[in-house]
């Protein structure tokens, strides 16, 4: 196991850097946008089924940095499997942002037609897809590695689950499988302190995931303090290892859950609330590029300008779909 | 036997009202207090007070020795339970929806539920797994099913179904006081939250003192003539709305069985009463193929089949994955649309 | 629609025969041969090939990298068969017992069977997922379920149950070629093992060449006036047993239908046959309540309750776990015994 | 974690190491005598639903060193969860014997009244249990712990399983529940090569489940080579510490599978079979202790008359018991 501080992160291109920095403004304008279409029409009383996006609502802010980090070492000929918390992993790599808008919106011209929802994003064009249910997401991943290396291409999944999943026992399962035969499949478990209320040390038994690698042989490392390029670093590690025919590895990032666990929690739950502003990633990153002369005003105005259009274009195009027919709500059980 | 009146009398009196969850805690809080070996376990049942607000304010009471958060490990807590229920504890274990009993169902089902049997009687596993269950709210496939026939198809636990604070509360302090598992599903609309109400009736007259509502008996919710409305959870209110629409309006007198339980399923309160009414409607929020409502439609018909003047009509879930937008999700849910529609056909009104 | 009486033609036919083990084989192993994205699966179904001869040669013939042995992981391989048949394979998997379910459920049913649906139609699962079911030579509660209406309630999967080696087969070869996940549940009882044979006809003319039997479609297992018995899997067996011999002594003519899957279950047949005889028996071997029993009998009844001149009989487990000792257990499971006084009852012979 | 050689065990008490080979004796005495009757009437044609003894039949010859080792360090009053091949345990845990016997032959008079059979055997007296499904024995051990320390005892639970169930996520889930709490469990894991014809290479991504302790946290052993005082030894350690109220520790024991996975098995796959007699744990033991002068013939043959005399009222009680009425078959479903 190893654990990898910001400070030790290679020197990286320029272009990778801003192209990070870029990722991660894109991932947090939806999201922003999302937070408040979702919040707009559920007032004075909030009722989890009102609204143009009812339901339950998992925002990602925050957590930008794992999906930038580890989204740039793919393609979309490789596959992602996410959680409950999906939308910065579809994004980054590479999802149709107006159909995975529309799928949140409910629309007819989203990814699943509306059935599926924010939870439930299946792209064939991305092979992406995520679950609601813990950790089972992992499996899954690993059919889809066996289904690359069959074919004979070097294609690899990236299985990504929270840090409260890693307690579930097909984390257990999935990596000691995918190990036993070198599938080329890179685990990421985001580790934002939380699941819903339960903190970290009142779910894991040892202080870092990356020490469980041990538990297959595999190599584990815990990237600290939200640190995009350091994460970078890693998932290219374990990229290129997964490419190579060298099995698995790990990758745990100490992340941070900048919102609630959903839309309407509370957090009264929440001791860590006060650090939480300062933590943000993004203008921390921000900062790192400019003071490296790689950001200044213009560049940063251009990229959110860049960032809002695609994402208005893309709630707007969500908006005006159609909803499905009610008629047709049994279609689709069967092919 | 015949399904019992008196609830439905008793929530008419004036009184001091709760919602079916502080119900619900008031019963776990009240056995608590009588019993030390009570405890709570699940996720986010401490600070959180439950997802559904099942165990609010019981940490601040109780403490997190006795209310405990565990971590997303459902086959490792559940048995724990199991376990400490085999060495006379009372543990009640919180899944937190019932969607996720895929996880961790051997322990339910094969452990939890067949203990008792595979010991010829010598070991008992006194234990309450409460689970929230239902739609209706655009969660989608993996957080929105009932799934009770599920788990009342596997012998060895019973299995309770409240639709009001009152059953909620009588219905928990049966379930702790019980020598044998008991599954207590409580559906997220009938838990009178300020954001998923879904019947006035889930804020409710409810008893100060403990009180149980015998496991087993079903609830005259409505007394009718024309047909009876057999069914439960949420989707008693949905059904009494109706009847009592149509029957303001004239079209039809609908009496209404909250069925409370699955196991024992009180099929002497169908069979009365279907026997008076001669028709047949089932509403429930499970899948429709090979669950409850095939099973009471059958409970009928094994007895006399000519009881039936008319095809019973089931209202369920056709044998679809619950879609996540909100058009298609109500076209698959056995709403106040789906029921009239079923109460008219079926009487012809 | 009616069901088909061909196969009973064939299997009379002479011909070459074979063990309803090695007819699945060779479904297998033909289309293994005919498409290469086909492997397997399970645990130990490489050397030892399949604890109930599931998959016996299968990894002599096609070798370790299709013919796999796991862990004892089932939620991890079944995941990784889903995500194997995502990406364009066609991966069968095989759980042991079916009364393993629990440990793996989520994949099946929130995963394998859902995916479609979630995404719209967008992405398809074509898999297999095989499994024993069944009692009858005492291994007890965890090892002698059927479970298949748990199964065949949640939407999305087919659900099929061989109970002759042709069908074994037919039935597939037709589940490999589905794009839609396919639970294939083979009875031990009817695999034609030497060491648990429950009838000479699990050993039985089966064609060489390829064929599929379409899913969905019941088989009219015996044609008979009097009553029709509507059952599945090794109960086909008993039922035919017992209706031959009773048709012979000229007490009562039975028909018998071998539903063949539960999922599409074939509505159809089971009202033609009742409209013609008037009387209904459920041979099922899954426990009673909230099952397929029930959904049989409902299936009539919804149609038109008069179509039965008795009220229906089903003879299934009566909801208690599956017992060890050879007495309990013959007492609770659906053999020739019950069967017959069912039959006799229904028809008042 | 820990690699305890057999030469390594520290020496023990006379009286000890006797009781540890007396215990050995009688628990092969009982499964060579279920061999016996198991096959006695299934001739000459097979049939695994026929005869006194029907069903499912895992025999736990080869495994004596684990049960000795580990039940010599726990009162009746301790708790055992075990598995599928579960006599070795209960025997050496102090169940009585008649009532074993008498479930395994189903009869009224046996511990589950014949409803459990020899996988299902439920004793309060002795607070053993045993699953068929793998490794779902392990969660109920902890609520076994948990209650004893509420009670406020110093008793504890030990979990069973073997190599092939700790890939089963219940193990991994059943750990780090027990370290994170710090419940008084002892997770053992029997590695007997084999889960069925799959040999542990092909199930496991690394060489010592022992190695997975650091995944919680907790301390970790592996003892090789059935070595029975050494099991003893690591035994030891654990139970103290968790009575102590320091928490679980796990052990993994190198034993042997001496005959097939279930009688029946006809062992094809196995490759290791011509190794297996020199390997038996019992007659290795034996000659330790003759060669360290605590046992010569005199003494060998009254501890195994008397394992005999004990295993044969055993069985005689169990075959002179009556079968349960069919007539209450369906009772003991509801308390
Ligand atoms: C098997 C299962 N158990 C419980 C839940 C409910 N649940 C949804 S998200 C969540 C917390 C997840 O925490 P973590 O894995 O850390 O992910 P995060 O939400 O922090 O991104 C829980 C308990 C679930 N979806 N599935
Ligand atoms: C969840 C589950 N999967 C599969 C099985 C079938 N099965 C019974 S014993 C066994 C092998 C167990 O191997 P191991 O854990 O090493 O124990 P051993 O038999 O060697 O004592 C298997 C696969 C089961 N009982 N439960
Ligand atoms: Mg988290
Ligand atoms: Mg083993």
């Amino acid at each position: 196991m190893t654990v990898t501080a910001p400070g030790t992160a290679s020197r990286l291109d320029a272009a990778v850097r801003r192209d990070l920095y870029s990722q991660m403004v894109l991932i947090r304008t939806f999201e922003e946008a999302l937070l408040r279409d979702y919040h707009a029409d559920k007032k004075p009383v909030w009722d989890i089924a009102a609204g143009l996006i009812p339901g339950e609502m998992h925002l990602s802010a925050g957590q930008e940095p794992v999906a930038a980090g580890v989204c740039a070492h793919l393609s979309t000929a490789d596959a992602i499997t996410a959680t409950h918390r999906p939308h910065h992993l579809a994004i980054a790599h590479g999802m149709d942002l107006g159909a995975l808008a529309a799928e949140i919106f409910g629309r007819e011209t989203g990814l699943g037609r509306g059935r599926g929802g924010h939870m439930h994003l299946f792209d064939p064009a991305t092979h992406f897809s995520c679950s609601g249910i813990i950790a089972e997401g992992y499996p899954p991943a690993l059919g889809q590695a066996f289904a690359f290396t069959r074919q004979g291409s070097d294609r690899i999944a990236v299985a990504v689950t929270g840090e409260g999943a890693a307690n579930q026992g097909a984390f257990h399962e999935a990596i000691n499988l995918a190990a036993l035969w070198k599938l080329p499949v890179v685990f990421v478990v985001e580790d934002n302190d939380w699941g819903i209320s339960v903190p970290r040390s009142a779910s894991t038994s040892v202080p870092s995931n990356a020490t469980r690698a041990a538990a297959y042989g595999i190599p584990g490392e815990r990237i600290e303090d939200n640190a995009v390029e350091a994460v970078y670093a890693a998932a290219g590690r374990a990229v290129a290892r997964a490419r190579a025919g060298e099995g698995p590895s790990l990758i745990e990032v100490h992340t941070l859950r900048l919102w609630g666990h959903f839309e309407g929690d509370a957090q009264g739950y929440r001791t860590d609330l006060d650090g939480v502003p300062d933590r943000d990633p993004l203008p921390t990153y921000e900062l790192t590029l400019r003071e490296a002369g790689l950001l200044d005003d213009e560049r940063v105005a251009a990229i959110r300008a860049e960032a809002a259009a695609k994402v208005e274009a893309a709630i707007d195009f969500a908006k005006s779909s159609p909803v499905p027919d009610p008629a047709s709500a049994t279609s689709y059980v069967f092919a | 036997m015949t399904a019992t009146t008196s609830d439905t009398l008793t929530v008419q009196a004036p009184g001091r009202r709760l919602t079916t969850a502080k119900a619900m805690v008031e019963g776990i809080s009240q056995e608590m207090e009588a019993d030390p070996t009570v405890f709570y376990l699940g996720e986010d049942v401490g600070a959180y007070g439950g997802i559904f607000s099942s165990t609010t304010g019981l940490l601040e009471r109780f403490g997190p020795k006795r209310v405990i958060d565990t971590p997303i490990s459902e086959t490792a807590f559940i048995g724990l339970a199991i376990g400490a229920a085999v060495e006379g504890m009372r543990p009640i274990a919180e899944l937190m929806f019932v969607d996720f009993f895929g996880v961790c169902f051997d322990q339910i089902y094969n452990h939890m539920a067949k203990i008792h049997f595979e010991s010829g009687g010598n070991v008992k596993v006194p234990m309450v797994l409460t689970t929230a269950v239902g739609g209706g709210y655009s969660d989608a496939a993996q957080h929105s099913q009932c799934l009770w026939a599920t788990f009342a198809h596997m012998p060895g636990m019973k299995v309770v179904v409240p639709s009001t604070p009152y059953d909620a509360k009588g219905l928990m302090i049966s379930a702790i006081r019980d020598d044998n598992p008991v599954v207590y599903m409580f559906h997220k609309g009938v838990m009178g939250l300020p954001w998923m109400t879904k019947s006035q009736r889930t804020n409710d007259v409810v008893p100060e003192d403990p009180y149980e509502v015998p496991i087993g008996k079903a609830r005259l919710a409505r007394a009718g003539k024309d047909v009876t409305v057999v069914t439960l959870s949420l989707s008693v209110h949905d059904a009494l709305d109706v009847a009592d629409r149509l029957g303001a309006e004239g079209v039809l007198d609908a009496e209404v069985i909250d069925l409370r339980s699955l196991v024992p399923l009180d099929r002497e309160a169908i069979l009365t009463s279907v026997a008076r009414t001669g028709r047949l409607v089932i509403v429930d929020e499970d899948y429709q193929s090979f669950g409850l409502s095939g099973e009471v439609v059958a409970t009928v018909t094994d007895h006399d089949p000519s009881m039936l003047r008319a095809p019973a009509i089931r209202v369920a879930v056709p044998d679809v994955p619950i879609p996540y937008a909100h058009g298609l999700e109500e076209a698959v849910l056995p709403g106040p649309a789906r029921i009239e529609a079923a109460l008219r056909k079926v009487t012809g009104a």
